[in-house]
C-alpha cells in the first residue's frame, strides 16, 4: 500500500514553492508568504486542480472505454483513427464542443438554461472530491463521506429539471419530468442498499468501509444489496435499460434536446462523471475498494500507487458491466420503470437490509472469508 | 397538448410527421401528416418509356426495390401482352424473397433500435449487407437494381452464385436464432411489446391494413398464396400467422416470414441450378427502351401500331399487399400508372392502433408497422 | 455522279490517347497495404504536425489565432456529428455507413438526433418543397461552425425526380453545400469518402 | 361462374345504372357503373358479395372525361373486383366510399388532390401529399412536367 | 403454418432468465468480434479486395461476403473515345437525360465527332446507356467515390471519362447480349430524293447509296427532281440508332419489322 497522499503531495508542493519564493523576498513579505494559512489555501486549490484534471481525464478515458467496448459488442471497432486506437477521440470531441457557438433558444429562460448544466456539472465534480480512491487520496477522512456523496448525487434531478424546464421544449420538459420521477424513485432503494453495507461495516466513512473489507469483500454476503444497488445506479446514471429521460426514439434527445456546444459537453461530461462515481461506489462498497485478495502475489500489490491502480481496474471492469447491460437490453417504459422501482426494488432492498442485520446478529460474516480476499 | 413527432425525429424512420395529442403521457388523438417525400413518381412515369419506369420503382420503396420492380413489371407485361420465360419468373421470385429478408432485416434493425436495443440494430444491418452483397453480385447495385425488364430480367446469375447464396442462407438461419434470444428472450422486450398497438382483424379489414400487420391478427391472407404469381404456384411454403395482433405478434410473423423465405429460396436455388434457359422474352417491341434501340424523339416514330391494353398486378410486398395499375394507350409511355402502397393503408389506420397507449409506446408500435415513407408518398 | 463518301471514323487505338490529356487527378483504386498499427495511429500522427505548428506559432508570437486554429481544426474535423435524419433512399445507405461493416464511428462520426448538437447536416435524399422550410429551420438551429453535405443525386440536383412538381432541384438552392457526393445512392464508402473530403476542407479552414 | 353471380346481384340492386362487367386481367372483372349509383353499389358489393377489403382508389384523366376506379377484394372468393365509373371532365364528383369502407379515406384524399375528383360527404377532404393550399392537380394530362429552372445557389456567408 | 404463432418463450416467471439470455448472446457476439470484428477499415481496406469475396459464414467468423462477383458494380462510366461511333444511343436511352453529346477533337470539321458527356449530378447509375452501347465503348466501372466541392465538377466531359477508361478499372463483366432485333429501318422509295444525308451521317457506315435506273418519263408527266440513288442498309452492321431517320429531310425512312 502506498503511503503517498494526494493532499500531502499538494501541501508539500505548495510549501516548497512558497518557501523558495519567500527566501528571496524582503522581510514583511516572506513572513506573510510562508504564513501557514496561505499554504493551506493554496494547497487546497492545487489539490482541487489535480482532482479536477484527474476526474476529467478519467471521464474521458471512460467514454473511450465505453465506445470501444460497445463497438466490440456491436461487432465493429469503435473510435480508432483519432490517436492510438481512438484515445484522442474524446479530446477532439471536447475541443470541438468548446469551439462551438454558444446560444440560447429564443424563448428559453436565460438563468435556468445556463445555470442548469453548470450546476449539474459542478455537483458531479464535487462528488469526485468526496470519494477516496486509495488511502489518503481523498479530501480528508470525513466521517460521513458516504452520506455526503449520496446527498450530492441526488441533487441531479433538480438541475436536470431546471434545465429541461427552461429550455422551453416539449421533449425537454417530458424528459426532465421523467428524469426527476425516475431518480427520486430509485433514490430510495439505492439508499436502502447502502444501509445494508453500513450495517455490516458499521460506518458511514468510505475509508472505513473499505478497511472493513480487508477480510471479505461485501459482494458475497450482500449480494442482494449489490443487485439492488447496481440497478438503482443504472437508473441514477440514466443508462440503458433505464435511460428513459434521453429515450432517443420518442423524446429526441430528452432533456438535453435544446443544448448544444459547451453546455451539451457539460451534460455529457457530467453524465459520465456520474457513471464514474457510480462505478467507484460499487467498487468501494462491494468490491473491496483498493484492497486486493491476499492470494494475489505481493509484487502486484506493493508497487507505488498500487492501490489506485487496482481501484481503477476494478472501476473500469464495473463500468464494463454497465456497458454490457447497455449492449444487450432494451429500455423499459416509464410506468414499468416506476412500478419496478416502487414495487420490486424497495421490498428487495428492505430484504437486503434485514439480511445484513441478520448476518451481523448471528455473526456468520467471517464465513465469507473464503470468498476472494481473505487477508490478515 | 399536441406534439409534432417529425419530420425530423428518430422515431419516424423517414420523412413524415406524426402529430400526437397527449394528456400527460397518454395519447388521446393522432394525425399523421404525409407528403414530405412526395416525388410525383406516378406523374414522371407518364413521361418515361416502359423500361425506364423501372429506375423509379427502385426508388419508390428503397428497402424493397425488387418487390416494386416486380410489381410494376407484372402489370406492364399484362398491359403490353408479353409473357416472360420461366427462368425469369424464378429469378424474380429469388429477387423478391431475398428482398423480403433484406427488408425484414432492415425492419428488425430499426425496430429494435426504437425500443432501445443497441447492438441488434448493428447485427440486423450487418446481416442485411450480406443480402445486399448478393444483389450486387448479379445486378450491380446495392439498393437500386434496375434488374428486371418488361419481358424478363436483364441478365442471368453469375457462376458460383447459388453456392454463395446457400452459404448466406445458412448464416442467416443461425442468426435468426440469435435475434430471437436477444428479443423474445429478454423479459424487458416482452414487457415493452406485449399487448401493444392491438389492431383486431375486423379493424384491419375495415381500414385496409395488409401484410404482416393483418396476419398478426390471425387473418391468413397472403397474395403469394391467394393469387399466386411468378413461380409461387410451384413452391412450397407456409403463411405465417399469429393471433396476438400486437407488436410481439408482428415481430413473430416477420421472423417466421424470414424463415419461410429461406425455405422458399432453397427451393428456388435448386430449381435454378438445374434449369438453364433464356431470361428475356425473345420477341419484344423495340419501343420498350433500353437495352434495345431506343425510340428517341417522338418524330422518329412514324407508323405506330402498338397494341393497347391495361394491366393490373398485385404482389405480397414485404410490407403488405401492393398493387399496380398500368394503362397502355398505344404509345411508348404508359398512359397512367397507379400504385397501391401497403404502408399507405397501414399508416392511415394509425388512429386505431395508437390512441390509448403512451408516448413511450409510440416507437415500438410505429416500428412494428415497418414504415417506408418512399412508397407512401411516392 | 456519286456523293462523296462519308469520312471514316477514327477506329485505331492510340490516336486519341495522345490527343487528350487527363484533367484533374483521379484517385487510384489500389491502395498500398497499411499495417494495422499505422492505421490506428495515422490520425495521431496528424496531430503532431498540427501541434508543432501551434507551438511554432507560439514561439514566433504570431498571435492567438494561429496558435488555436490548427488545434481546433484538428478537433473539428475529427469529431463531426451529423444530424440523424433520413430523407429517402440515401438514408438507408447513411444508416449502413454506421453499421458494423463500415462503422463511421471510427472517425468520430456519431449521429445526433438534435440539431443543436450537430456540426454536419447530411442531406440524404430528395428534398421536396414541402420539407424545404423545415430543412432550413434545422440548418439554422445548428450552431456554428456547421457544414452541409449533399448526399446522392437528389440532394445534389434533384436526380431522377428533378422534373417533378414537388421536388427542390438541389438542396444547394436552400442552404450552402460544402461537399456533394454523387451516387444514386452512394455506397457507404462513398459517403465516408465525402466526409473525409469535408475534413480536408476543415483542415484548411481560415476563420 | 363467380362473375355471373356478381353481375346478377349488382344488376338486381342498381338496375339500369349497372353498365356491365368486362373481363379484366387478374381480377373477377371490371364492373362499370354510373356514378349516381355509387353508394348502393358499394353497399351491395361489400355486404352481399362479400368484398370487405378496399385496396385502392384511383383516378384516370381521359381528357374527355375522368374515370374513378376502386379495387376491392373478397376473402371468401379470393378474388379482386374492379369498380369503375366515368365522370364528366367538368366538375367530376362521386359519393365517397369512406362510409362503407373506412380504408377509402386516405385513398380518396389522394385521388382528390392528384386527379381532381371531388368526393361528396368525405369526412376529411384535405391535402394529403401536397402542401396545404396547393392549387394544381398534377396527375391531370394538362399538367406538364419540365426541367427545373435554374435557381440561385446559396453560398456560405463568411 | 397451421397453428397461429404465439410467443411461448415467456421468461418473466423465471427471474434468472430475466436478462441472462440476451446478455449471454451479446457476450458471445462480443467474444466473436474481439477476434473478427466485421468492420472493413475502409480507406485502408476495400471491399474490392479479393480477400473479401469468399469470407462468409461461421467458419471465418467474419460476415463479410461480397459474393462471387464484385466487378459487376455499377459506378462511374469509362468511355473509350477511340471506338465511340457517335451513335447517340446512350443519350437516347438515358432515362434521366443526363448524357449530352459534345464535340471532341478527332472528327472531320463538317461532321464533328460527338461523345457522351455525363452529368453525375443527374445520373442514376441504371446502366441503360452501357447496355445500349453497340460498340461496348461505354461501360461502367467499379469506381464509386465521387465527392466534389462544386456542382460543376460533377459534369464529366468525354476526356475525363476516357481518363477513367485509361485507369483500367475493373469493368462490368456481365454484359447484356443485344437481342436479335426484329426491327430494321425501312425505306419508303417514292419519297426518297437520294440526298445521301443518311449515308453520310450513319455512324457505322452501313448505308450505301445504290444507283437506281432512271425511269422513262411518260408523256405529259414530269419526272421528280432527284438524284437517282437509294440507300441500301446493311442490317447486320446497323446498330438501330435512328440517326438516318432523324437526318432524313423527306421522312422517308422509318422503323419497320421484318416479317
Amino acid at each position: 500500500m502506498s503511503s503517498l497522499s494526494l493532499y500531502g503531495v499538494s501541501f508539500d508542493l505548495v510549501h516548497l514553492l512558497l518557501t523558495s519564493i519567500g527566501s528571496v523576498l524582503p522581510y514583511p513579505l516572506d513572513a506573510w508568504i510562508t504564513n501557514g494559512t496561505l499554504v493551506l489555501v493554496l494547497s487546497v486549490l492545487v489539490f482541487a486542480a489535480i482532482l479536477l484534471a484527474a476526474s476529467m481525464i478519467n471521464t474521458i478515458v471512460l467514454i473511450w472505454w465505453e465506445r470501444k467496448l460497445l463497438g466490440r459488442f456491436m461487432d465493429r471497432r469503435g473510435a480508432m483513427h483519432v490517436g492510438y486506437a481512438g484515445l484522442l477521440q474524446n479530446f477532439a470531441d471536447g475541443l470541438k464542443l468548446f469551439r462551438k457557438h454558444t446560444f440560447k433558444p429564443a424563448e428559453a429562460d436565460t438563468l435556468g438554461f445556463f445555470s442548469g448544466p453548470t450546476a449539474y456539472m459542478v455537483t458531479s465534480m464535487i462528488l469526485f472530491g468526496v470519494l477516496p480512491i486509495s488511502t489518503g487520496w481523498n479530501s480528508g477522512s470525513l466521517p460521513l463521506s458516504l452520506l455526503l456523496a449520496l446527498a450530492i448525487f441526488s441533487f441531479a434531478p433538480l438541475f436536470i429539471f431546471v434545465s429541461a424546464w427552461s429550455s422551453n421544449n416539449k421533449y425537454s420538459l417530458m424528459g426532465g419530468m421523467r428524469s426527476a420521477a425516475q431518480m427520486i424513485a430509485y433514490e430510495v432503494p439505492l439508499l436502502l442498499a447502502v444501509v445494508a453495507v453500513v450495517i455490516v461495516s458499521g460506518s458511514f466513512d468510505l475509508t472505513t468501509i473499505v478497511t472493513e473489507q480487508q477480510n471479505y469483500w461485501f459482494w458475497g454476503p450482500l449480494f442482494l444489496a449489490l443487485v439492488v444497488f447496481v440497478a438503482g445506479m443504472l437508473a441514477e446514471m440514466e443508462r440503458i435499460p433505464f435511460d428513459l429521460p434521453e429515450a432517443e426514439a420518442e423524446l429526441v434527445e430528452g432533456w438535453n434536446t435544446e443544448y448544444g456546444g459547451m453546455l451539451f459537453a457539460f451534460f455529457m461530461l457530467a453524465d459520465y462523471l456520474r457513471g464514474l462515481v457510480g462505478s467507484f461506489l460499487v467498487v468501494l462498497l462491494f468490491l473491496g475498494g483498493w484492497t486486493m485478495p491476499s492470494w494475489v502475489p505481493g509484487a502486484l500489490t506493493n508497487f507505488p500507487l498500487a492501490g489506485i491502480f487496482w481501484f481503477l481496474v476494478k472501476t473500469y471492469l464495473v463500468f464494463g458491466l454497465f456497458v454490457w447491460i447497455r449492449a444487450s437490453l432494451p429500455r423499459v417504459r416509464t410506468d414499468q420503470l416506476l412500478r419496478v422501482g416502487w414495487n420490486r426494488m424497495i421490498p428487495l432492498s428492505l430484504a437486503a437490509v434485514f439480511l445484513a442485520a441478520a448476518l451481523v446478529t448471528v455473526k456468520c460474516l467471517p464465513v465469507f472469508g473464503c470468498l476472494p480476499s481473505p487477508g490478515v | 397538448m399536441w406534439i409534432n413527432m417529425g419530420p425530423q425525429h428518430p422515431m419516424t424512420h423517414g420523412l413524415w410527421n406524426l402529430r400526437v395529442k397527449i394528456d400527460g403521457e397518454l395519447i388521446t388523438d393522432c394525425d399523421p401528416e404525409m407528403g414530405y417525400l412526395h416525388r410525383g413518381i406516378e406523374k414522371i412515369s407518364e413521361d418515361r418509356h416502359y423500361n425506364e419506369v423501372i429506375t423509379l420503382m427502385d426508388r419508390t420503396c428503397y428497402v424493397a426495390g425488387f418487390a416494386w420492380e416486380h410489381l410494376y413489371v407484372l402489370a406492364a407485361e399484362e398491359a403490353l401482352h408479353i409473357q416472360p420465360p420461366e427462368r425469369a419468373e424464378y429469378l424474380r421470385t429469388l429477387c423478391e424473397e431475398f428482398q423480403r429478408i433484406g427488408s425484414h432485416l432492415m425492419w428488425y434493425a430499426a425496430f429494435v433500435q426504437d425500443i432501445g436495443l443497441m447492438s441488434p440494430f448493428l447485427y440486423g444491418m450487418r446481416d442485411r449487407d450480406l443480402v445486399l452483397d448478393l444483389f450486387q453480385s448479379y445486378t450491380g447495385a446495392r439498393m437500386t437494381y434496375e434488374y428486371m425488364r418488361v419481358g424478363g430480367v436483364r441478365n442471368d446469375l453469375p457462376p458460383g452464385f447459388t453456392g454463395h447464396a446457400r452459404k448466406v442462407l445458412d448464416w442467416l438461419s443461425d442468426r435468426f436464432v440469435e435475434y430471437d434470444r436477444l428479443c423474445l428472450g429478454s423479459d424487458i422486450f416482452r414487457k415493452r411489446c406485449d399487448g401493444l398497438g392491438v389492431l383486431s382483424a375486423a379493424d384491419c379489414v375495415a381500414t385496409g391494413v395488409t401484410g404482416p400487420m393483418l396476419r398478426s391478427a390471425g387473418v391468413k391472407r397472403d397474395v403469394r398464396r391467394d393469387r399466386p404469381y411468378a413461380a409461387y404456384p410451384q413452391l412450397d411454403f407456409d403463411v405465417a400467422v399469429a393471433d396476438g395482433a400486437d407488436v410481439t405478434a408482428r415481430y413473430l410473423v416477420r421472423m417466421e416470414e424470414m424463415r419461410q423465405s429461406v425455405r422458399l429460396l432453397r427451393q428456388v436455388l435448386d430449381w435454378l441450378d438445374h434449369h438453364p434457359g433464356p431470361v428475356l422474352a425473345d420477341r419484344l417491341p423495340r419501343w420498350l427502351g433500353a437495352p434495345y434501340a431506343p425510340v428517341g424523339k417522338e418524330e422518329y416514330v412514324l407508323k405506330r401500331n402498338y397494341p393497347k391494353g391495361v394491366g393490373f398486378s398485385s404482389i405480397e410486398e414485404p410490407h403488405g399487399e401492393a398493387q399496380a395499375y398500368v394503362v397502355n394507350e398505344g404509345s411508348e409511355h404508359p398512359y397512367r400508372v397507379k400504385f397501391r402502397s401497403p404502408v399507405f393503408a397501414n399508416l392511415s389506420a394509425t388512429r386505431h392502433y395508437l390512441v390509448g397507449y403512451r408516448v413511450a409506446d409510440i416507437p415500438p408500435i410505429m416500428g412494428s408497422v415497418d414504415i417506408c415513407v418512399g412508397e407512401v408518398d411516392r | 455522279m456519286s456523293a462523296p463518301p462519308a469520312p471514316p471514323m477514327p477506329r485505331t487505338a492510340g490516336s486519341a490517347a495522345e490527343a487528350y490529356r487527363l484533367e484533374g487527378e483521379l484517385p487510384m483504386v489500389e491502395q498500398p497495404a497499411v499495417p494495422f498499427v499505422e492505421i490506428e495511429t495515422v490520425r495521431a500522427r496528424e496531430f503532431i504536425p498540427a501541434a508543432k505548428e501551434a507551438f511554432g506559432a507560439l514561439i514566433a508570437e504570431q498571435g492567438q489565432a494561429k496558435l488555436i486554429r490548427p488545434t481546433f481544426n484538428w478537433a473539428g474535423r475529427n469529431s463531426l456529428f451529423p444530424l440523424h435524419w433520413g430523407l429517402a433512399c440515401c438514408a438507408i445507405e447513411f444508416a449502413s455507413a454506421f453499421s458494423a461493416r463500415w462503422d463511421s464511428e471510427r472517425f468520430g462520426i456519431v449521429p445526433r438526433s438534435s440539431p443543436r448538437q450537430c456540426d454536419l447536416m447530411i442531406v440524404n435524399g430528395t428534398v421536396t418543397w414541402k420539407v424545404a422550410h423545415k430543412l432550413i429551420t434545422l440548418y439554422e438551429q445548428m450552431p456554428e461552425p456547421k457544414w452541409v453535405i449533399a448526399m446522392g443525386n437528389c440532394a445534389t440536383g434533384g436526380g431522377p425526380f428533378r422534373t417533378a412538381y414537388s421536388v427542390v432541384p438541389g438542396v444547394d438552392k436552400l442552404v450552402p453545400v460544402d461537399v456533394y457526393i454523387a451516387g444514386c445512392p452512394p455506397r457507404p464508402e462513398a459517403m465516408i469518402d465525402g466526409i473525409l473530403r469535408l475534413e480536408e476542407l476543415i483542415r484548411e479552414r481560415r476563420e | 361462374m363467380q362473375s355471373d353471380d356478381v353481375a346478377r346481384t349488382v344488376a338486381a340492386q342498381i338496375g339500369e345504372r349497372f353498365l356491365g362487367l368486362e373481363p379484366f386481367p387478374r381480377t373477377a372483372g371490371r364492373l362499370r357503373f354510373r356514378s349516381e349509383a355509387a353508394l348502393p353499389l358499394f353497399h351491395t358489393v361489400k355486404e352481399q358479395l362479400g368484398f370487405h377489403h378496399l385496396s385502392m382508389v384511383g383516378g384516370i384523366d381521359w381528357v374527355t372525361h375522368r374515370e374513378v376506379f376502386y379495387v376491392v377484394w373478397s376473402d371468401d372468393r379470393r378474388q379482386y373486383l374492379l369498380l369503375s365509373a366515368d365522370l364528366p371532365a367538368a366538375a367530376p364528383h362521386i359519393e365517397s366510399a369512406a362510409s362503407v369502407w373506412p380504408a377509402a379515406n386516405w385513398h380518396e384524399r389522394e385521388t382528390w388532390e392528384l386527379v381532381d375528383i371531388q368526393f361528396d360527404h368525405h369526412p376529411d377532404l384535405r391535402h394529403l401529399l401536397l402542401p396545404d393550399g396547393y392549387e394544381a392537380h398534377p396527375l391531370l394530362r394538362s399538367f406538364q412536367l419540365h426541367e427545373p429552372e435554374e435557381l440561385e445557389v446559396k453560398q456560405r456567408s463568411v | 403454418m397451421t397453428e397461429p404463432l404465439t410467443a411461448t418463450e415467456k421468461t418473466s416467471d423465471n427471474p434468472i432468465l430475466w436478462v441472462a439470455k440476451p446478455m449471454v448472446t451479446a457476450a458471445r457476439q462480443f467474444a466473436r468480434s474481439l477476434l473478427h470484428p466485421s468492420t472493413v477499415v475502409y480507406p485502408f481496406e476495400r471491399l474490392e479486395d479479393p480477400k473479401f469475396r469468399t469470407e462468409v459464414g461461421i467458419e471465418s467468423g467474419k460476415p463479410i461476403g461480397v459474393g462471387p462477383i464484385w466487378d459487376n458494380y455499377r459506378g462511374v462510366h469509362a468511355l473509350n473515345i477511340d471506338t465511340c461511333i457517335s451513335c447517340n444511343l446512350c443519350a437516347f436511352s438515358c432515362p434521366d437525360l443526363c448524357i449530352d453529346m459534345v464535340t471532341v477533337p478527332g472528327g472531320d470539321p463538317k461532321h464533328p465527332k460527338k461523345c457522351p458527356q455525363i452529368d453525375y449530378g443527374k445520373c442514376s447509375y441504371c446502366g441503360f446507356c452501357s447496355d445500349a452501347c453497340p460498340e461496348g465503348c461505354l461501360s461502367m466501372t467499379t469506381r464509386y467515390e465521387l465527392s466534389v466541392h462544386s456542382r460543376r465538377e460533377m459534369v464529366f466531359p468525354p476526356e475525363k471519362l476516357f481518363g477513367i477508361y485509361q485507369q483500367k478499372l475493373p469493368m462490368n463483366p456481365i454484359r447484356v447480349e443485344r437481342p436479335a432485333n426484329e426491327d430494321r429501318i425501312v425505306l419508303e422509295p417514292p419519297l426518297c430524293i437520294g440526298c445521301n444525308a443518311c449515308s453520310r451521317d450513319c455512324p457505322t457506315n452501313c448505308i450505301t447509296m445504290m444507283e437506281i435506273p432512271k425511269p422513262e418519263a411518260k408523256p405529259g408527266e414530269k419526272l421528280p427532281k432527284r438524284i437517282w440513288k437509294e440507300p441500301v442498309i446493311n442490317d447486320s452492321d446497323c446498330v438501330r440508332c435512328g440517326t438516318c431517320i432523324s437526318v432524313c429531310p423527306k421522312e422517308c425512312l422509318f422503323w419497320g419489322s421484318r416479317k
